[in-house]
């Protein structure tokens, strides 16, 4: 019992995490404050037979776990800001050609080189937005090490159900800061194999058209059935089309079996909303710091709630509308200058009501800070 | 073992290109573009199987089949 | 238990990370306790002044950093003149005489031990001043109990290496005790 | 099995230009699997963007059309998970050194068993006719309009230096030579690179006044000999051809099993 308890960084609680939901495969190249993931793997994936590889860069290193995936592997890359940013037009490809893939940024400041070793949240929109062309992604985070290892192994469960890329959201702080971490008996967490395609060789095989449920079975590259795999629109059976009918089905068929599920892929905790007239929403590690505020009011008998994101993207609009319906104040705490703040004034009835703490200069946000901006929009002074 | 003797010179003419290709390096001058710009055995009896026109060929259109095939 | 909030300060290579990540790995994995461990990263982390913040406490921890520690020590001048000023009034200072010279006095425990001497005096090797600043540690302030230490350090360390380690361990205990 | 059986034949004609000389590294590409006998599922070709990345449509094996450059980190991917697997990968002139020069030099340097087949007409012909890095100074592209001032890759001198353990040239008039040496090339344990002299008539052809495809051709019988020739000592200016690199070294995939069998043991 004793190993299963671990005193670890975040970014080895995401390893152990990964191998527990059935990782084979990792490629990555050194980045602050990622890197501990990728060492980390290089110890433990040959333990268990499967592979390492430090690539040249991070293009090289998701299109590497992308073309492993496709022989039936789970795979993971991880990196921080400008490797994410390099890994746009990959991760396109990886929606567009349906292939699971889990790829973790350990988020630092930026833009550009920016704070290699401080705090920030500010790739949030780039998870959304990044890659070029309409599409969905899912994107989650954790704040801390317990949640990690099970948001972790969500990300591939996710991966594996809607074949997509997962993006796994961290930060410099859940990266690197070590804690307690209970590593669950194997089949104590339900993990998501592939659905493999139960067509006989021989027999057509239609790699691109779903099933009933919209799940996609997929047959292992240099396996039985030869089919083609393009970042181009393409038919039922991988080749590349124009036909404006078949372009318009598959980008439908993207963008839904995301947005159709998004009841099914939103996950949060929340803390003491039922009578909170103002709700803090925090994700990350800065809502370490929103629950260390909301639990040292509460015992003072101020009615301050926390809704705590885990899934950023598809965003949990109603979710959102809902747990904030009575509040009177809502305020998003953030380490960006308001990239949830925007959607969740999208998601309200009154947008006015919503109100931002952050910080944007590589200092983790503290309890302190966010008192203060409360007190502010309370209209209680400094 | 005789000289191989063409027994038919195959061209898929709706793969074919007419890029002249085979037809200027065929050492014993056999092919021509036909009024459709594809190409054609003119001259099959002077064929000598060396299979390098099917060999070049970019549009994988030419078949030469040999007698002893 | 009360929160013990500690910030571990020196020059990159003293080793006051591994220590404070010892000191927590101990809490929580042999006496089942909470911690949480962080420290500033950067090209600071070679040479500079090097910080760690560890909270030990028996119910959850969600802010990880420390702002005022009940806790201090500081491994060099440079760690000192940064950090003494945010030491919680009756908390506890602790400083190496050969690396440290205390200049004001603060409203805490101001506590100043030949650790780096005594350590050369007698077991010769200087890598083993974090461990030995550990035992002092523990034995003012009863955060962990020695055996936690000792077991994490068998864990970590090489066969070879464990010896002089618990001996350091040991050499800082009776430091402490000396003092009560 | 016969070439016909290694293609998709409802796509053909395919897209390249007439006198194109792609499809002539296609067709002694599949003479050079035909001979080896290998099994259309044993084989993944990897492709990456442009007019070479097509290749990989008009064959009946597993293919991956992937982005521009990036076809050798995919086939890492599929090559490090499945050793079994006989990876090609054809690529244009800038798709390989280019926008993919550093994957190329690092998938040599790695010694992985793969064939990298540089299909080098010295143009985007996709796009239109640009200068690529293998244009070569004083030649003229759509966007080097007074002349091009780049200077080329040799792109066998840059494979051996980045440590690739079989290197060839060749050409598309050659396609004897051509079809013996992809076939050397694939059954080389390690990273083999093919350079294949071929002819873009529609731009490269027309824009320095090259003629005919099959002029253009004629002209790589001219400008070419066979490594260490007579000929070639004579005029250094000649473009040798042949196998340059052939040699055994440790194969990557090989080197991390035996990384699994140290970790599984030290564990």
């Amino acid at each position: 019992m004793k190993n299963q308890i671990k005193f670890v960084q975040g970014n080895e609680a995401c390893v152990e995490a990964a191998l527990y939901a059935g990782l084979d495969f990792f490629a990555g190249y050194p980045i602050t404050p990622s890197t501990e993931i990728a060492e980390h793997m290089a110890v433990r994936l040959p333990q268990i037979g499967g592979r390492f590889l430090q690539m040249e860069d991070e293009i090289a290193s998701l299109c590497a776990i992308i073309g492993a995936s496709l022989t039936g592997n789970k795979v993971m890359t991880a990196t921080s800001g400008p490797g994410f940013s390099l890994m746009q037009e990959a991760l396109g490809y990886a929606i567009m050609t349906e292939i699971p893939c889990v790829i973790v940024n350990v988020q630092r400041g930026g833009p550009s080189t920016g704070l290699p070793t401080h705090a920030s949240q500010g790739d949030i929109n780039q998870a959304r937005w990044g890659t070029h062309g309409d599409h969905a992604i899912i994107a989650l985070t954790a704040s801390n090490h317990q949640d990690l290892f099970d948001i972790t192994v969500e990300a591939f469960n996710l991966a594996e159900t809607y074949r997509t890329p997962v993006i796994l959201m961290l930060d410099e702080i859940t990266g690197h800061m070590r804690e307690r971490l209970h590593i669950p008996k194997p089949g104590k967490i339900p993990i998501v194999s592939r659905l493999k395609t139960s067509v006989k060789q021989g027999v057509d095989y239609h790699p691109y058209l779903p099933r009933e449920d919209g799940r996609l079975p997929m047959s292992d590259f240099g396996g039985i059935h030869r089919y083609n795999v393009t970042g181009l629109f393409h038919d039922m059976w991988g080749f590349p089309t124009d036909n404006p009918q078949i372009v318009h089905g598959l980008l439908r068929h993207l963008l839904d079996k995301i947005g159709n599920n998004v009841h099914l892929i939103a996950k949060y905790k929340e803390y003491y909303l039922e009578d909170a007239t103002t709700i803090l929403v925090s994700y990350g590690s800065s809502a370490r710091s929103a629950l260390h505020l909301v639990n040292n009011r509460r015992n003072r008998g101020e009615r301050l709630g926390l809704l705590e994101l885990q899934t950023l993207w598809p965003f949990p609009y109603g979710i959102v509308r809902e747990k904030c319906a009575n509040a009177r104040h809502v305020l998003v705490v953030e380490m960006n200058m308001g990239q949830i703040l925007r959607e969740v004034k999208i998601a309200v009835e009154d947008p006015e009501k919503v109100f931002l703490a952050n910080r944007i200069d590589g200092m983790f946000i503290t309890p302190t800070d966010i008192r203060n901006i409360l007190r502010l929009i309370q209209g209680k002074g400094v | 073992m005789g000289k191989p003797k063409l027994k038919k010179l195959h061209i898929r003419q709706e793969w074919c290109k007419g890029c002249g290709i085979c037809i200027h390096f065929c050492p014993k001058k056999v092919l021509e573009l036909d009024d459709k710009d594809k190409a054609f055995a003119a001259r099959p009896q002077d064929c000598i199987c060396c299979k390098l026109c099917e060999l070049r060929c970019p549009d994988l259109a030419i078949d030469v089949e040999a007698e002893d095939e | 238990m009360e929160k013990c909030r500690i910030v571990m300060s020196g020059s990159g290579g003293q080793g006051v990370i591994t220590a404070s990540v010892i000191l927590a790995e101990a809490a929580v994995i042999f006496e089942g306790l909470i911690a949480v461990q962080s420290q500033a990263y950067g090209p600071e982390a070679r040479g500079g002044a090097a910080r760690s913040d560890v909270i030990i406490s028996d119910s959850e921890i969600h802010f990880p950093k420390v702002t005022q520690p009940n806790v201090l020590v500081c491994l060099t001048q440079t760690a000192y003149n940064k950090f003494f000023p945010i030491i919680r009034p009756g908390g506890l200072l602790l400083t190496d005489t050969r690396y440290v010279t205390t200049e004001r006095k603060v409203d805490a425990k101001q506590i100043e031990l030949p650790m780096y001497n005594q350590v050369m005096e007698k077991i010769g090797n200087p890598v083993v001043l974090n461990i030995c600043m550990l035992g002092a540690l523990i034995s003012l302030r009863n955060i962990v109990k020695p055996e936690s230490i000792l077991k994490i350090l068998e864990e970590r360390l090489p066969a070879n290496s464990i010896q002089m380690n618990r001996n350091a361990l040991e050499l800082g205990i009776s430091l402490g005790e000396n003092l009560k | 099995m016969a070439i016909k059986d290694y293609l998709r034949e409802r796509f053909f004609p395919h897209m390249w230009c007439p006198g194109c000389g792609h499809g002539t590294v296609l067709n002694c590409m599949l003479r050079a699997i035909e001979n080896l006998a290998l099994e259309k599922n044993d084989i993944v070709m990897v492709s990456g963007i442009g007019c070479s990345a097509r290749i990989s449509g008009y064959v009946d094996f597993h293919t991956l059309h992937t982005i521009h450059g990036r076809a050798l980190a995919f086939a890492t991917g599929v090559k490090m998970s499945r050793p079994d697997l006989n990876l090609i990968v054809p690529m244009g002139d800038g798709d390989a050194l280019a926008i993919g020069g550093n994957h190329f030099i690092h998938a040599a340097r790695r010694n992985i068993d793969i064939t990298a087949i540089i299909m080098n007409n010295r143009i985007y012909g996709m796009t239109g006719g640009q200068f690529s890095p293998l244009t070569g100074y004083g030649k003229l592209a759509t966007t080097a309009p007074y002349t091009n001032i780049d200077h080329a890759f040799d792109t066998v001198s840059l494979a051996i230096a980045a440590g690739a353990s079989f290197v060839a040239r060749t050409t598309t008039y050659h396609a004897r030579q051509m079809t013996d040496i992809i076939q050397k090339a694939i059954q080389h344990k390690g990273f083999s690179v093919v350079e294949v002299l071929t002819q873009c008539p529609t731009y490269f052809g027309r824009k320095n006044k090259e003629g005919s495809a099959a002029e253009m051709m004629e002209n790589y019988k001219n400008i070419t000999t066979p490594i260490g020739s007579k000929k070639s000592q004579e005029n250094p200016e000649l473009i040798e051809r042949g196998i340059f690199v052939e040699k055994e070294m440790p194969e990557y995939c090989s080197e991390y099993k035996k990384i699994i069998q140290k970790a599984v043991k030290g564990k």
